[in-house]
């Protein structure tokens, strides 16, 4: 394994454990939508770098998916979000939490 | 390692950095911001690696075109200085622990990583023109595709759903 | 196969037919029916075992008639009735004795209801039916059947007065004790059993006799047990006296003349098995002359007539078990005979005359009998001569005499026992005339009255049957193989002299008031010696006890052994449970389900509802199978 | 080519449905997504038993791809019967064509992008389906699922990535660990990764937190695809990531952990829950343990997993299903009496419930007899003792709603009318004959399977290699 | 199929039972009745159809073997031998027992039927099923019913009892369940089957453990000292068709599983534990009996007294020997019907009179001559009356302890004269005495006589005509033993 593709991997992880870190630590619905973008980047660079790796196209093709996967999760999220603004407070998911236990 | 490999890195390096910065923000708009910044480096890297396929849809498509349906969101909301202060004092109120957390999960990763066979091959990136993508894409990988613009057409009707008036049709 | 014996199997069929008519069958019956069926049901086996007695004294006596055979494993159980002289003269005894009382019974049981009559008669006909099963069985199940099925009809005829708490406390007794005697015998049967691989008696006598010694002991001492207890013998003599709670004729069937000395055949059937036990022998000797003697003394005693005759049966059956014990089985069944029939006609006559005394049996209700009821009386004193031994007249010195001969013949060991013998016999003329002499004795100027003719003809034909049966006690004897003993003479006189002894000494107990009065005064022998204190003590009481205390009458737990477990099992619980739970009532399960809710409602609090939560908890598993898989490859 | 018949009716299907739902009647696009699903499990049904293959580079075209096929269009189906959200979602079966698509597409991944682009689809539709009553709380169950989800899709990601990274290949029979990458521990973290995404997908404690409120929360119907169909298709591809073998011991401890903390926390959070769907949710939870311990074991038995599926996911339905015809977020006492006031569904949601709690002559008695096995002879005590407290605790639970659905109501009480909060009846409410056809087919399934499993052990046996 | 049959139809036929109610009066009853009569057909079907070819052993009369998941090793796995047949039999005929007394039953009287028919079908499973998977689910299942029973048609503190009776066998099943489950997982291929065990050469140590496991079901349900503490509340509380069939079914089910397995499959197990079984037997009967002598409650007497006689059959079936086992085999019918016939009568008494103190009852010689005799009849049976079943049984087991050791016959001998003691303690509270007011009563009716007569002829046919029952049982018991010869 090259060493830059050791160092994209470890970058990798970095990303997302920042997003995930992001997740767990921002109570905005928005912050956190934001975070699992940043989750998702993780990953494409790895693919990425992969490829790059391996002189493969499969890592540029995963990571077209993987941006038609985060643009979806945009989408979806971001309608949820407006739609959610209406009931709650939107700017902290602690509230929403009718369903539990 | 090879140049392109180092300007990879540092590309890479500084979009972690921009990431960092995006998620510990208390205003929507900086942390927008920075996940921009983020996301171009991360294409300046992807060039490095001699993806430039990637690199352009993901200033594109990434950079460019999710980041502005975030911001026109975002202007639909406001974010005064009330909200910005609520926010930063959240955040102050609890970081600790998912930093804790986020070692945890990256302590594991880096050390299984680092202990891992480096250094073999030759080191470069070795570049992949956009046509054997398109190769790929198109032939071997069609149904994926198709099924990947399945996805997005689930994502659609979710969205036109949720987006509909109060007591619609 | 047709043979002859083929009507053995007729003999015991007519009392049986009886008693499921009388007993089980649903349908009603009037008086008379009952009556007539229970009566039939007496005599038909009499009619049919009278030929077949017959036909045993002119052909070859010796037949089988087999019921079924079965192979359980490698034992064959091959159940079968026996003809032999042995059992054909028992047997002609028994239904004869057995017709004669229940036809008795008609007159004597005529004030019962008709239900308790029609038990009465099903019990009857029922026992009738199981003593010749037992006496015509050529196998140890037909006769352990009939042994048995004696005893439940002897505990249902006791307790026939079923109000009276002492006729159900007899019963109880008198089966409890019987009870004891069976399963010795029940031993020993299957002991032989085991030994022959057959239940046929011809197999089984000569099983027992190659026995190895200890086996061969134990089973003989087995048998002589369960001979004892169903006699009434020492030491198990004491539910006789309690059991003349039952009705009269029930007391003249069962508990003298046929049942009671049943323990006798016993030991007649399996005499070449017991003669081969020595020890055994002398054992049944010793204590067959210790009855006699204890049962006559203790009949002189007592001021109640049936108790009187229930300890004269004691004593008798003393005597003929001494005959037993000292080898000469044809006597002591010959002395069975003539004790059945002197015997049941004693009971007879003494209940006809007590029965017209209200009810009473003491010994006082005799009084004026020669006025009252003249038949009876003089039937009584027949009875009673023969008892008593009044030589060469009465079949009961002819068979007495002879026991009292074999006795002196057995040598030193022979003569004391002679010695004891010949002390009851002075004592059995006393009590037997005790009663008669009574009877003479006139108070008022009572009415002469007859009984019905189902009273009378029974007594009468028992009556002449005493003195009838006399020239036949030694040919009988000499049918079952044997012969009569005979003694030097001097013997012979001294044993015809203690009759009359015996009844002068009951001619001054009755006359010389003195005497009387002190006679009355003998509690301590009119009880007999206390056995029955110490069964009360050794036995009785403390079972009594360890019931109340396995059953929580005695402030413990009830059934211990089952609760304890259940006990321990609920505090461990509760001990396990305690510190889950506040209320102290909720024990056991219901204090693990508290405890399960509570941890329940705890549990639920980790589904917060908080997206950041779920991250989290998200996020830690992640770590954890990501340290999972690191650590798998470390080096 | 013919191979792909199924997903092609399906993709028609929805896509049809898409184009038919604004302007044409309600009935009309559900008809074109049951006759999209329905096609496509004729489709994979005539299928079985033809001789195997790949569909195309990325998709299996084997018994396995055929049964997972089948079964999600069924259950798709099924509820769709069902799906009808209180505000007129005209979007609902096309949503439903495109998750059984997904789940279709699962069934026959042996490739990372289908794999991954398969469940994806499924948690997308899923997502918008939870959402379309437009109520609050469907809005949190759906938001829960999004945000649980996309950080389950970047670690099933991150998975596929290392994978790829460590072996050069998306096939996922090329991550077989060769004599050079046995310990790599790239390839192991890759393990990881892939194990926490699938298990989120899967519900397995901890990634289970989105289950139980998206049962509550979301339409009864969207409920029962994510805990059958979707359920379904994961387990084919957790077998098929068995099969290739990841690195162990990773996959298989970390399995049955998963497994182990899933029947346990699932089974005892469930306990003494009022709510039918909720109970349903954390009940889903235990049985996704259940089926992991019976991945992580290897069981002998090839037809193990797909008949504990043919156990489940009937009952799930059905269960699922009667509680929609209750209303929303139905209670337990509001199944009192149920079995005499609505003898079908009681009877059927009698036999539902003790098939979960796995008690005998329906099927699901013979699932857990399978997974007993499996655990005993793989001599699993931590396994074992989880899944006796699990069974134990379980039939509590399920036999508490059983036995409240025979509890007369008495004479002086009201009876709860039913369905007691009825949905809102419009034209587009299906016929009640489906209703019953589908409950009806999902009780006889049961006693079927749980009566004569023998023909039905051995068909499954059949599908697998 | 036959063989099937009796398990299905009285299953099936509960479940009708259910909704036959609403037609009709007594609807469900005549049904019950029609049932367990088609049952018995099929009984004689199986009986006299021709021996299975791939039974393993000339002693099966029938068999069915349908593989039911075969890679589960599941197959449902029915065989029938003498002792089977016999104790299917009575079943049945206690089944239809059991719904004729049972007529004035009002509450719930679907349910009610329905139980016994699913007590009828789960023990008819027991005694059938030769696949012990099989085995311990209708071991488990027979609770179901009987629990019912007790709890909705008992009396007293009945919930209580019921849950007791619960507990205490549903615990004890799991020693069954465990040993099963152990052998399953160690046999060479995953199966059931109770033929393949026997062959699977267990060793001898794991045989003594399973063996316990076994037997704390066996023994519970049996029921031994100290397990026993469940059976005299549950016979005292259930209603009078609930003693029936625990007295006549569920003791038979322990007693039968210590028949059948311990020779067959424990082999050295059995030559470890037996001395145990031989002296808990012994304890047993004579705990059982001396108990029976200080009640007060007449059914609890009577259940003393199964204590006692179920102690004897563990004697005969631990002795291991062939008298003793068939003994054991015999006693365990003849219980059946006594004890059965014991528990109708004390519950018929107690409808009339509503009371079963034994202080409180006396007389019933005077009003009511029919039961007086019908007392009279199984009290000699329980005596062990030479001429009746339980005479017979008792016999072959004092000749096999015999055989064993002198002193645990003598101890069978002692419990024979402890008999007479309590039954005439049963007889002279309530048959003797003077009529107490409350036992003024009607004498038994013909509805209940019928059940009477049949409960009398088993008990006394089986005891003057022994062959028809030996004959039954003996290659059962020869094909019981043979293991057990093995060194």
């Amino acid at each position: 394994m090259s060493g830059f593709l050791t160092a994209a991997l470890v970058l990798a992880a970095g990303l997302f454990a920042v997003g995930l870190f992001g997740l767990v630590a921002r109570r905005g619905v928005l912050f956190q939508i934001i975070a699992l973008e940043i989750m998702l980047t993780g990953p494409a660079l790895a693919f990425v770098a992969a490829g790059a790796h391996h002189g493969d196209p499969a890592g540029q093709g995963m990571f077209v998916f993987v941006l038609v996967l985060a643009a979806s999760e945009v989408a979806l999220g971001l309608a949820l979000y407006l739609r959610l603004a209406r009931h709650a407070d939107a700017g902290d998911s602690d509230t929403i939490r009718e369903l539990r236990r | 390692m090879s140049a392109a490999g180092i300007f990879a890195t540092w590309a890479a390096a500084l979009a972690l950095v921009a990431m960092a910065l995006a998620v510990t923000r208390p205003n929507v708009v900086h942390a927008l911001i920075w996940v921009v910044a983020g996301l171009l480096s991360l294409a300046a890297g992807f060039f490095a690696l001699g993806a430039g396929f990637a690199g352009a849809v993901q200033i594109l498509i990434y950079a460019g075109a999710i980041i502005a349906v975030f911001v026109f969101v975002v202007m639909t909301i406001d974010s005064g200085p009330e909200a910005i202060a609520r926010e930063r004092a959240r955040l102050a109120a609890g970081w600790k622990g998912p930093l804790v957390l986020m070692l945890l999960v990256l302590a594991p990763a880096l050390l299984g990583l680092l202990a891992g066979p480096g250094g073999q091959g030759d080191g470069a990136p070795l570049p992949v023109p956009a046509r054997t993508l398109g190769m790929l894409l198109f032939g071997p990988w069609a149904l994926a595709v198709e099924a990947a613009s399945a996805m997005l057409i689930a994502a659609l009707l979710g969205a036109r759903h949720l987006a509909r008036r109060e007591g619609g049709r | 196969m047709l043979t002859p014996f083929l009507a053995l199997l007729l003999v015991p069929a007519p009392a049986m037919g009886a008693f499921l008519l009388l007993g089980l069958g649903p349908a009603e019956l009037n008086r008379r029916a009952v009556q007539t069926v229970a009566l039939v049901g007496a005599v038909l086996p009499a009619v049919v075992m009278l030929p077949l007695g017959a036909y045993c004294l002119m052909g070859t006596c010796d037949g089988i008639q087999p019921i079924f055979d079965l192979t359980v494993g490698d034992a064959v159980v091959a159940l079968a009735l026996k003809l032999d002289p042995l059992s054909a003269i028992v047997g002609v005894t028994v239904t004869l004795i057995g017709a004669c009382v229940i036809g008795y019974s008609i007159d004597y049981m005529a004030k019962a209801e008709v239900p308790d009559l029609r038990r009465y008669f099903a019990l009857m006909n029922l026992f009738l039916a199981s003593m010749l099963c037992m006496v015509l069985a050529g196998d140890s199940i037909v006769l352990f059947l009939g042994w048995e099925l004696m005893g439940l009809c002897s505990f249902f005829l006791i307790a026939y007065h079923v109000t009276s708490s002492r006729a159900i406390a007899a019963g109880r007794k008198a089966f409890v004790i019987t009870r004891v005697a069976d399963a010795f015998l029940l031993a020993a049967l299957l002991l032989l059993f085991l030994e022959a691989g057959n239940v046929r008696l011809d197999a089984l006598i000569p099983a027992g006799i190659a026995a190895d010694e200890l086996r061969q002991g134990l089973i003989a001492a087995l048998i002589l047990a369960g001979a004892l207890g169903k006699s009434a013998q020492l030491p198990f003599h004491t539910w006789l006296p309690s059991a003349m709670a039952g009705p009269t004729p029930v007391s003249a069937l069962l508990h003298s003349a046929t049942m009671v000395a049943a323990g006798a055949f016993l030991l007649a059937r399996f005499a070449p098995l017991m003669q081969a036990v020595p020890l055994v022998m002398a054992l049944t000797a010793v204590l067959g002359a210790a009855t006699a003697l204890f049962g006559a003394a203790s009949a002189v005693f007592q001021k109640d007539v049936k108790r009187l005759l229930a300890y004269s049966s004691i004593s008798q059956i003393g005597f003929m078990l001494l005959a037993l014990g000292l080898g000469e089985p044809e006597v002591a069944i010959a002395h069975f005979v003539v004790h059945a029939i002197f015997k049941s006609l004693l009971f007879l006559s003494a209940g006809d005359i007590t029965q017209i005394a209200r009810g009473t049996t003491d010994i006082s209700a005799m009084r004026g009998a020669l006025w009252s009821r003249p038949l009876a009386f003089v039937a009584f004193a027949a009875g009673a001569a023969s008892l008593a031994g009044i030589p060469l007249v009465t079949a009961g010195w002819f068979s007495k005499e002879a026991i009292l001969a074999a006795a002196w013949l057995a040598g030193p060991f022979g003569v004391v026992l002679w010695l004891v013998a010949m002390t009851a016999a002075v004592l059995t003329a006393t009590y037997a005339f005790r009663p008669v002499f009574t009877g003479l004795t006139r108070i008022g100027r009572p009415r002469p009255s007859l009984g019905g003719i189902f009273t009378n003809l029974p007594i009468a034909l028992l009556a002449v049957a005493t003195f009838a049966v006399a020239p036949l006690v030694e040919p009988i004897m000499e049918f079952l193989g044997g012969a009569a003993p005979h003694p030097p003479h001097a013997v012979e006189l001294v044993g015809a002299a203690a009759p009359f002894l015996g009844i002068a000494l009951a001619a001054a107990l009755t006359f010389v008031p003195g005497l009387s009065l002190r006679v009355a005064r003998a509690r301590r022998m009119r009880s007999g010696i206390r056995i029955d204190g110490i069964y009360q003590v050794i036995i009785v009481q403390p079972f009594v006890k360890m019931v109340r205390w396995l059953t929580g009458q005695r402030g413990g737990i009830a059934d211990p052994v089952g609760s304890i477990p259940v006990l321990v099992a609920q505090r461990l619980t509760a001990a396990a449970i305690r510190p889950l739970a506040h209320d102290p009532l909720d024990r056991g399960w219901m204090g693990l389900g508290a405890g399960m809710v509570r941890a329940w409602g705890a549990g639920r609090r980790i589904q917060s509802g908080r997206v950041r939560d779920y991250a989290l908890a998200l996020a830690l598993g992640l770590a954890l199978l990501l340290l999972i898989a690191w650590g798998t490859t470390w080096r | 080519m013919s191979a792909l018949l199924p997903h092609i009716a399906l993709g028609l299907g929805a896509l049809a449905a898409m184009l038919l739902a604004p302007k044409a009647p309600p009935v009309a696009a559900r008809t074109a997504a049951a006759l999209g699903m329905g096609l496509a499990a004729l489709f994979a049904a005539l299928r079985l038993g033809l001789p195997e293959g790949m569909a195309v580079p990325v998709l299996a075209d084997d018994g396995l791809a055929r049964f997972g096929t089948l079964i999600a269009s069924l259950s798709g189906l099924a509820t769709l019967v069902y799906l009808r959200p209180a505000p007129p979602a005209r979007e609902g079966p096309a949503l439903l064509a495109l998750a059984t698509l997904g789940a279709a597409l699962i069934a026959g991944a042996t490739h990372a992008a289908t794999l991954f682009i398969g469940l994806e689809l499924v948690t997308l539709s899923l997502i918008a389906l939870f959402v379309l009553p437009l109520t609050r709380t469907a809005l949190e169950a759906g938001y829960k699922l999004l945000i649980m989800g996309g950080a389950g899709a970047a670690a099933l990601l991150m998975g596929l990535a290392f994978a790829y990274a460590a072996t050069g290949s998306l096939e996922l029979s090329g991550w077989m660990p060769g004599p050079g990458l046995r310990g790599d521990p790239v390839l192991a973290l890759a393990a990881g990764f892939l194990l926490a995404g699938v298990a989120f997908k899967f519900a397995l404690v901890p990634f289970h937190m989105w289950a139980p409120d998206g049962f509550q929360g979301a339409p009864a119907a969207a409920a029962a695809f994510a805990g059958a169909a979707s359920k379904a298709a994961v387990a084919i591809a957790l077998l098929r990531l068995a099969a290739v073998g990841l690195p162990e011991p990773i996959w298989s401890a970390g399995l049955a952990l998963a497994a182990a903390a899933s029947m346990l926390l699932g089974n005892f959070l469930a306990l003494r829950q009022e709510s039918l769907p909720r109970m349903l949710g954390y009940s889903s939870v235990a049985h996704s343990g259940y089926l992991a311990a019976l991945v992580a074991t290897g069981t002998a038995a090839p037809e193990a997993v797909p008949f504990y599926l043919l156990a489940y996911m009937p009952a799930l339905i059905a269960a699922l299903c009667i509680a929609a015809r209750i209303g929303a977020d139905a209670q337990l006492a509001d199944l009192r009496g149920l079995v005499w006031r609505a003898p079908l569904s009681g009877a059927v949601l009698t036999l539902a419930l003790i098939s979960l709690a796995g008690l005998p002559a329906v099927a699901g008695f013979i699932a857990k007899i399978y997974l007993f096995l499996a655990i005993l002879a793989a001599g699993n005590w931590l396994l074992l003792a989880a899944a006796l407290i699990g069974s134990g605790l379980g039939l509590y639970y399920y036999l508490r709603f059983v036995v409240v659905l025979y509890r007369r109501i008495p004479p002086g009480q009201d009876a709860p009318h039913y369905p007691v909060r009825a949905p809102v009846e419009t034209a587009d409410a299906p016929l009640p004959l489906a209703e019953a056809l589908v409950l009806g087919g999902a009780g006889m399934l049961l006693l079927a399977a749980g009566l004569v499993p023998g023909p039905f052990a051995a068909a499954l046996a059949g599908l697998l290699p | 199929m036959a063989l099937t049959a009796l398990i299905v139809l009285p299953l099936l036929g509960g479940i009708a039972a259910l909704f036959l109610q609403r037609f009709g009066r007594d609807a469900e009853r005549w049904f019950s009745i029609a049932v367990l009569a088609a049952a018995l057909v099929a009984l004689v079907v199986a009986w006299v159809g021709a021996p299975p070819e791939d039974a393993p052993g000339p002693q099966w009369l029938a068999m069915v073997r349908y593989q039911y998941a075969p890679a589960l090793g599941l197959q449902f796995l029915l065989a029938m031998d003498g002792l089977s047949a016999a104790l299917v039999a009575v079943s049945l005929a206690l089944g239809i027992v059991s719904v004729i007394i049972s007529w004035n039953i009002r509450k719930d009287s679907g349910l009610f039927h329905a139980c016994l028919l699913w007590t009828v079908a789960a023990s008819n499973g027991v005694f059938l099923a030769m696949d012990l998977l099989f085995f311990a689910f209708f071991w488990e299942l027979m609770l179901v019913p009987s629990f019912l029973l007790i709890s909705i048609w008992g009396h007293g503190d009945r919930e209580a009892v019921a849950l007791k009776f619960l507990v205490f066998n549903a615990v004890a099943g799991l020693g069954l369940l465990a040993a099963v489950f152990w052998m399953a997982a160690t046999a060479p291929e995953i199966t059931f089957d109770a033929f393949v065990f026997a062959e699977m050469g267990i060793p001898p140590v794991a045989q003594v453990w399973l063996l316990l496991g076994f037997s704390l079901a066996f023994l519970t349900k049996l029921p031994a000292p100290p397990l026993h503490a469940w059976l005299p509340d549950a016979h005292t509380m259930a209603p009078t068709a609930g003693s029936i069939l625990l007295a006549g079914l569920l003791l038979k089910t322990g007693a039968y599983g210590l028949f059948r397995f311990p020779g067959m499959l424990f082999p050295d197990g059995f030559h470890v534990l037996a001395p145990y079984g031989l002296a808990l037997g012994a304890f047993g009967t004579i705990y059982g009996a001396v108990l029976a002598c200080g009640q007060t409650d007449a059914k609890r007497l009577v259940a003393y007294t199964s204590i006692a006689h179920m102690s004897i059959v563990l004697m005969g079936l631990a002795g291991g020997v062939h008298f003793a086992m068939m003994g054991a085999g015999v006693e365990m019918i003849a219980h059946a019907f006594s004890a059965s016939a014991l528990f109708l009568l004390i519950g018929a008494l107690y409808d009339r009179t509503g009371t079963r103190d034994l202080r409180e009852l006396g007389g019933l010689q005077q009003t009511a001559p029919r039961f007086a005799a019908a007392f009279a009849v199984f009290f000699s049976a329980a005596l062990a009356m030479p001429g009746t079943a339980n005479f017979l049984g008792e016999a072959l087991v004092i000749t096999g302890m015999f055989q064993v050791n002198w002193v645990l016959a003598a101890v069978a001998l002692v419990s024979l004269v402890v008999s007479v003691v309590y039954a005439t303690r049963l007889l002279k509270r309530i048959v003797f005495g003077a009529p107490i007011r409350a036992c003024v009563v009607q004498d038994l009716t013909w509805s209940e006589l019928g059940p009477i007569v049949v409960l009398a002829t088993g008990t006394l046919l089986f005891g003057l005509l022994p062959q028809l029952l030996l004959v039954v049982l003996e290659p059962a018991v020869d094909a019981a033993l043979a293991p057990l010869a093995r060194p």
